[in-house]
């Protein structure tokens, strides 16, 4: 049976597993970090429902907020695009 | 079968792990750790989940019995901002060494080797 | 807690601290001198002692060990074997020692050896062992890195192979102690005599039999372990050498005689005898007799003093080796024999060469010649080794040498026989180069003002020059404490004459002989005979031109046509293997670093996940 | 591709391996040992009835202790990593008027809301770590709107030095008066606040604890981003 | 004195480090001199504890809060711990009379934070009883370390602390899963808590939650392949932080991780781990000693000789017997004596001379006789010749893997320490041996009385080793006995 909460918990994981792989996979590291920050987001909506407010206000505000704060912050400060190349691997190229 | 929250949470870990075993941008792989973190507390508050009850603050109407287990928010939230301290001062490594390497491609930044 | 057997181990090391300490040219030379002299005083008083009673014993725990040190009869000679010859080169070394670095290792080395002699349970034996490899090995890097790390590595690697042995041991006995060791064997030995399970699998004995055959061979100089000796002998101090080639490889000796008192019965049982001699011990005199041979011709090709005498050193070990091997009552007692002779010898003879380098600082027989004239007291020691060296009566290296030579023959081994006459022969071979190429001839215009040896030298040289004199006219002094180690007359005779019962010799007999032979002999010559004074340069050229590539005089490639004839086998080095499996294992740590830690992060990170892996795959 | 090959490979072992392992530790079942007797006994051993509040800072104060020195420790690392010699704000803009207006506006009742977070701490979910991190937001605001904007440096080193030091300071009096380092002696000796559980003049020494950790972690937190913000000036390294 | 006190070890160096910004307005050079005085107090401390210990012969258990374990965080100062805090806090003491030469790079106030920091973290994580609070001390830990490494803001420096960062990320956070799997099986963080349940886990539980513990761990402890990071962290971190580094960051891992394996006793787990530490150690001995055997940076060559000594000790804690750890321990606090003094050496020689490399070790026995001396004999000790202290420890830590067995994996150390030798002695080859035109140094007054005395400390225990030996037996009871550990924490009754 699947009722309505259940409903919310998997969408939220699988929300936050998506945003995860789009934050990995996003090429454009600012929107990488908002991916990050979304996981962090949907996180923390999960503990919510996981029943501990304290741990969802902390992950919210610092866990999503201030690390992709301090993220943007240094992406500014160094490049905002993952090189294109794609290496052919450590094993191969020393 | 495990929970969706267990799922989710070592989804998270391992697309972290993922992201540190295959990026080459030093920025990526520490998106990839903050995801994992965020992983392992997911993981550790579902582990004190106790169905059917309530967070544990005793005002009226919750009761001990009706609570759940305190502990594992307790070290989420320690968990957490050692996260956040972890990043920062990564991030601030990154920039050194952007300015140091002018990249922040990691196959490039190999001047301690052998 | 002061008990003597302590001071005769660790007097030698305190002076050599505090000489190194106080480095005042000439207090550092006296304390170092006391402290060689302390051990020898003690020992020889210990003499006294062990007449009375069994063994003088000393027994001290420290960090969890119970060291056991225990002096009695066979170790008692060695002792002696290291408290003479050490002396005589720590006197040697007041003249030719420059700092207190050498002082400080030289006698460290000194206790290392007596305790190695005098150590009566495996963890002090491996401790000595290992201060007594170190401290010579810090004499030879200060002269040279490439020889020292050599003789370094080699030994190590001996000693750790004789400790893994020493912890194979330890696992199944349960304890550190020589006594219980060898009862605990020996009884082994009796369960697997009687048909019961044993303590130690084959393998096992093999493999503990194999080990310590390493470690000591290594130590012994034996081949084709030898590849260390020619170098770090020439390498250091002449004087330590005396040291180094008379006491230190005997330690090596002393372990293939620990190998029969502690696993003797063990290894016969499991491995049976071979004729007269146990198996693993014909192992040990076969690997002996292979060093004769290639000690002795080697030794024949060097044009350089220092190596000549170090390869004919390992040659001499090979005496030893075989002796032992042998494993008859009257073989070891041989080889004991000949350990005293060869240390006697073999120390007088690098003192004389530290003497010649001293003096004219050529190591080379191609810058020397005429030397006897300029030196005569030390011509005259070398007289009196090389007859000793050469096994003629009535010096102490003939009695030893017949002793072995009997033995060998006695028990019908015409192998070994055959190589102990050959390396006698050989070592005729260069020793007529040394005699004829530093002494006599034509002298080098810059040799001129040479001077004979220094004092302290000269006494070094007296005390092991008569001793071999005294040994070789009375040989029973020798072979009366030798019959104490079996507590019955393995060889008989008086002080003067042995007496084997197939054979004898008299030494005193021999001596008065030969004062006759000389006597009429002077006789004959100042009576008439005519002698022509030739001078030096007169010398005569037939056939073939000389050329300077194919110029063989007796001081410049002497045995290139013997050289010629062993190309092939010259070819086949042990010293270059082990130089190549070393530059092998090099790069490949070269390659291996620079691939393991590349740099990459991320190839680390990959060590972690497959680490993970690992882990994953454990638990599923 | 290779290497995303092997990856996802590795990271499917690995994920079924935990998984597996996780499957034994069932999900929503009870597994409550020590943390019943918390829930039992919080409210008369600390006052707090936010019971994880109580966790934190009574029953394992020694990891809250811990984690502010973390954080302590990442702010001093920004600081001494970013380290230059001479360093400015290269801003190329200013923010938009109503983001300038807004955040100013905003500012004291964004740092009242934090105060209000840390300091109910022991009731309402909160507390000290995101009642600092909304106050660090403030300041994150100012930065974002005021190309210029610093914060007053002399101010927050000493008050977040100060801020620690008082939490061990509270820690060494509970050692002094009760014999226990961070023990609760308003609590526990003084017994102070035992009528009123459930009101905010209570749980002991948690109000106290939870406005130095605030006020520790806004400023920490707010010099982390300042450090951020900031870049070397030319030559100035 | 109320043992109690002994939470002093922890809050001392907090307060002091929260007190760093307030000094500073006194001006820079009070710093350290603050610094100074302080870790001076620590070791006081320490040696309070240290006495207390063992002449009680009762471990002290620092209650936090009051509350009994497992309700509240306890410390447990035993016998290993009390002996570990009075070398990390002797160490840190002498290394802040190093850093007042060694360091010169700005900002002096966030180095002496950050130096406080580090040795509380090491302090924290050898005496604490909960292991959450360990992962906590671990992070304090790591992260000052981090911040340490990339104090010098060369490239090199920040590379090193990038590498340290993310390789040590990944291990917290799989430390931190072991952690969530431990409590939810069990119910409980109390370490002593922990052992005394272990044995009703359920075993796959059991085996993924030691084996997460363990990987998290071995990446702070530096077991092969996990320890890529080191020796760049070694080689880049300023000269005073790799002595602590080497001497104790590193054997608190180790500690932590030992613990902790040894708290599972009684799980079917337990062997293989043991087995996987001694491959691991193995490993990193043979690899450690063969990566150092070209080096020609003489810090990047010690480190890797640091490495290698680490997968000994971690080698003697896997064969896990009763002489074996022994050993180990005593290997730990030798280890630690001789690789202090070689680091401070070499770090020296380092600032003295512009570059850690070999060249600069060329004829340095006519440049600097003293420091040349002290490395000699440190480098005498760690080749394992007798009459030097790891003589010793390696020894006995030998025969105790030879006693049960492991016959291959001593072959492989004692080849690796071939190679050891090797390096050690080509470098005292070069330094006493070699010549250089360079004009002779004045030695530093301070710094040649720290080395002088941890000479005579590494020849006084290589000849006397007993009353040390004794100490670390009772350390490694302490370590090695579980039941007694639990027995000791005095556990509230709320199991069942």
């Amino acid at each position: 049976m699947i009722n309505c909460v259940q409903c919310i918990e998997y969408l939220i994981v699988i929300l936050m597993i998506v945003s995860a792989i789009f934050a990995v996979e996003w090429r454009d590291l600012l929107a990488a970090v908002v991916g990050m920050a979304a996981v962090s987001l949907f996180a923390s909506i999960a503990f919510f429902l996981l029943q501990a407010p304290d741990v969802a206000m902390v992950e919210a505000a610092i866990g999503a907020a201030m690390s992709a704060a301090v993220f943007i912050f240094a992406i500014k400060r160094t490049e905002r695009y993952e090189s294109e190349e794609e290496g052919t691997g450590w094993w191969v190229r020393w | 079968m495990i929970s969706a929250y267990y799922f989710g949470a070592i989804s998270l870990i391992l697309i972290g792990l993922y992201a540190i075993l295959t990026k080459r941008n030093l920025l990526k792989i520490l998106v990839g750790l903050s995801i994992m973190e965020t992983g392992v507390n997911l993981l550790l508050i579902s582990v004190g989940y106790v169905s059917g009850r309530t967070a544990p603050i005793l005002t009226e109407g919750a009761t001990p019995q009706t609570a759940v287990d305190p502990i594992p928010q307790a070290l989420v939230l320690t968990a957490i901002v050692i996260g956040v301290a972890t990043t920062a001062l990564a991030l601030t490594v990154a920039i050194n060494l952007y300015e140091k390497y002018k990249t922040l491609d990691i196959e490039k930044i190999r001047g301690l080797r052998g | 807690m002061i008990n003597e057997l302590m001071i005769i181990i660790f007097a030698p090391l305190l002076a050599g601290v505090l000489a190194w300490l106080l480095d005042i040219k000439g207090i550092r030379e006296a304390i170092g001198v006391i402290g060689a002299a302390i051990p020898l005083a003690y020992l020889i008083q210990a003499y006294q002692t062990l007449s009375t009673q069994p063994s003088i014993q000393y027994s001290i725990a420290l960090a969890g060990f119970k060291f056991e040190f225990l002096l009695y009869q066979i170790n008692w000679i060695f002792a002696m074997i290291a408290g003479v010859v050490g002396f005589a080169a720590v006197l040697g070394m007041v003249s030719t020692a420059k700092d207190s670095y050498e002082w400080l290792f030289a006698l460290i080395s000194l206790t290392g050896v007596l305790g190695v002699f005098l150590a009566d349970d495996l963890a002090g034996f491996f401790i000595f062992w290992e201060v007594m490899t170190f401290a010579s090995f810090m004499m030879v890097l200060k002269y040279n890195r490439k020889a020292s790390l050599k003789y370094f590595l080699l030994s190590v690697f001996g000693a750790y192979a004789m400790l893994i042995a020493i912890g194979i041991i330890y696992a199944k006995v349960g304890a550190l102690d020589f006594a219980t060791i060898q009862q605990v064997l020996y009884q082994d030995a009796m369960r697997g005599a009687f048909g019961t399970d044993t303590l130690f699998s084959r393998n096992e004995m093999i493999l503990v039999f194999g080990l310590f055959l390493i470690a000591f061979g290594v130590k012994a100089g034996m081949f084709p372990l030898h590849v260390w000796a020619p170098d770090a002998y020439s390498e250091t101090n002449q004087s330590y050498t005396a040291m180094f080639s008379g006491v230190l490889s005997k330690a090596g000796v002393y372990g293939m005689l620990v190998i029969y008192i502690l696993l003797g019965t063990r290894l016969m049982y499991e491995f049976g005898k071979f004729g007269a001699a146990p198996k693993f011990g014909y192992i040990i005199a076969l690997l002996g007799g292979l060093t004769i041979i290639v000690g002795g011709l080697l030794a024949a090709l060097q044009e350089d003093i220092r190596k000549l005498f170090a390869y004919s050193s390992i040659s001499q070990i090979g005496y030893i080796l075989v002796g032992i091997g042998v494993g008859t009552a009257l073989s070891i007692e041989a080889a004991i024999y000949h350990a005293v002779s060869h240390a006697l010898f073999k120390g007088l003879f690098f003192l004389i060469v530290a003497t010649i380098i001293y003096r004219t600082g050529k190591t080379e027989f191609k810058d020397m010649g005429g030397l006897a004239e300029k030196m005569p007291i030390t011509f005259a020691m070398a007289f009196v080794a090389i007859l000793s060296l050469a096994g003629i009566p009535p010096l102490v290296g003939f009695a030893s040498k017949w002793l072995l030579f009997e033995a060998v023959i006695h028990e019908n081994m015409p192998i070994l026989g055959g190589m102990i006459f050959f390396g006698s022969a050989i070592g005729f071979v260069y020793l007529i180069r040394f005699t004829y190429a530093v002494w006599f001839g034509q002298r080098p215009t810059d040799l001129d003002d040479t001077k004979d040896a220094p004092l302290p030298l000269a006494i070094a040289m007296g005390i092991l020059a008569l001793l071999n004199v005294v040994f070789g006219i009375a040989p029973g002094l020798v072979a009366k404490e030798l019959n104490k180690i079996f507590g019955k007359e393995v060889i008989g005779g008086t002080i003067y004459e042995l007496n084997l019962g197939f054979g004898r010799y008299n030494g005193l007999l021999i001596t008065i002989w030969l004062v006759v032979g000389l006597v009429i002999a002077a006789i004959i010559y100042f009576l008439g005979a005519k002698v022509r004074k030739v001078p030096v340069t007169d010398t005569y050229q037939a056939g073939n031109p000389v050329t300077m590539e194919y110029n063989l005089t007796i001081r410049r490639n002497f045995f290139l046509p013997l050289k010629e004839t062993l190309a092939f086998w010259l070819r086949i080095s042990f010293d270059r293997l082990y130089q190549d499996i070393g530059k092998w294992i090099e790069d490949l740590a070269e390659t291996m670093r620079h691939y393991i830690y590349n740099g990459s992060v991320q190839a680390y990170a990959w060590y972690l996940a497959i680490v993970l892996l690992i882990l994953a795959l454990w638990g599923v | 591709m290779v290497k995303r090959a092997l990856a996802i490979i590795i990271i499917l072992i690995t994920g079924y391996w935990l998984a597996n392992a996780l499957a034994q530790v069932p999900f929503g079942a009870d597994k409550m040992l020590v943390g019943k007797y918390y829930l039992e006994n919080v409210k008369e051993q600390t006052g707090a009835v936010n019971a994880v509040t109580a966790v934190v800072v009574n029953y394992r104060g020694f990891d809250t202790l811990g984690e502010v020195t973390v954080l302590f420790i990442a702010a001093t690392g920004v600081a001494a990593l970013l380290w230059r010699k001479k360093r400015e704000r290269t801003a190329k803009s200013e923010g938009s008027v109503v983001l300038q207006t807004g955040s100013r506006l905003l500012l004291p009742f964004i740092m009242l809301f934090g105060a209000y977070i840390f300091i109910h701490g022991h009731l309402t979910p909160g507390g000290g770590f995101p009642g600092g991190a909304t106050i660090a937001t403030a300041f994150l605001m100012l930065y974002l709107a005021f190309r210029e904007y610093e914060i007053p440096h002399n101010v927050f080193e000493p008050l977040e030095g100060l801020a620690g030091m008082s939490y061990v300071i509270v820690g060494l009096i509970g050692l002094a008066i009760g014999g226990y380092f961070l023990f609760d002696w308003i609590w526990q000796t003084w017994q102070l606040g035992h009528a009123n559980i459930g009101r905010l003049f209570s749980a002991g020494f948690i109000p106290i604890i939870y406005t130095l950790i605030g006020l520790k972690v806004g400023t920490e937190l707010t010099g982390i981003v300042d450090n951020m913000v900031k870049e070397p000036k030319e030559g100035g390294q | 004195m109320n043992p109690q006190y002994a939470s002093l070890l922890i809050a001392l160096p907090l307060f002091s480090a929260f007190l760093v910004p307030l000094i500073k307005r006194a001006g820079k050079k009070v710093i350290l001199p603050y610094l100074t005085l302080v870790t001076l107090i620590q070791t006081g401390i320490a040696a309070w504890a240290f006495k207390e210990v063992y002449t009680t012969g009762k471990p002290i258990i620092v209650l936090a809060g009051g509350f009994q374990p497992p309700v509240g965080i306890n410390l447990y100062i035993g016998h290993f711990a009390a002996l570990f805090v009075l070398i990390i806090a002797v160490v840190s003491f002498f290394m802040t009379v190093f850093s007042m030469k060694a360091i010169d790079v700005e900002p002096i106030d966030k180095y002496a934070m950050l130096f406080l920091l580090l040795m509380l973290g090491a302090t924290g994580m050898i005496a604490t009883g909960d292991i959450f609070n360990l992962f906590v001390f671990m992070e304090i830990t790591a992260i000052s370390a981090y911040a340490l490494t990339g104090y010098n803001k060369t490239g090199e420096a920040s590379e090193a602390a990038m590498k340290y960062i993310i390789l040590g990320g990944i291990g917290s956070s799989f430390f931190l899963v072991g952690v969530a799997l431990l409590y939810g099986s069990l119910g409980t963080l109390n370490l002593a808590q922990i052992a005394m349940l272990a044995s009703k886990m359920n075993p796959t539980v059991a085996q993924a939650a030691l084996a997460l513990l363990v990987f998290g761990l071995a990446v702070e402890a530096e077991l092969f392949p996990l320890n890529a990071w080191a020796p760049d962290a070694y080689q880049a971190s300023p000269h005073p932080v790799t002595v602590m580094f080497s001497a104790f960051v590193v054997k608190a891992g180790l500690y932590a991780m030992v613990r902790i394996v040894y708290l599972f006793k009684d799980t079917p787990a337990f062997m293989g781990i043991l087995n996987l530490i001694l491959i691991l150690g193995t490993l990193t001995v043979v690899i450690g000693e063969l990566s150092a055997l070209r080096q020609t940076n003489v810090k990047r060559m010690l480190a890797y000789s640091s490495i290698a000594q680490i997968g000994l000790i971690a080698v003697g804690f896997g064969v896990a017997t009763p002489q074996a750890v022994d050993a180990a321990v005593f290997h730990m606090v030798n280890h630690a004596i001789v690789k202090a003094l070689m680091f401070l050496a070499v770090g020296y020689v380092a600032i003295t001379l512009g570059c850690p490399c070999i060249e600069s070790f060329k004829g340095l026995g006519k440049k600097m006789p003293l420091t040349a001396f002290a490395i000699t004999v440190g480098a005498i000790s760690i080749v394992g010749i007798p009459l030097f202290n790891i003589f010793w420890s390696k020894f006995r830590l030998l025969l105790a893997a030879l006693q049960v067995g492991k016959t291959g994996i001593v072959a492989l150390i004692l080849g690796a320490s071939l190679v050891e030798a090797v390096y050690y002695f080509r470098l005292i080859h070069a330094m006493w041996f070699e010549e250089s035109k360079d004009e002779k140094v004045e030695e530093n007054l301070a710094f040649s009385i720290i080395m002088l005395l941890l000479v005579a400390l590494i020849i006084v225990i290589g000849v006397y080793p007993e009353p040390v030996w004794n100490l670390v037996q009772k350390a490694a009871t302490d370590l090695y006995n579980v039941a007694n550990y639990i027995k000791n924490v005095p556990l509230l009754g709320v199991s069942p």
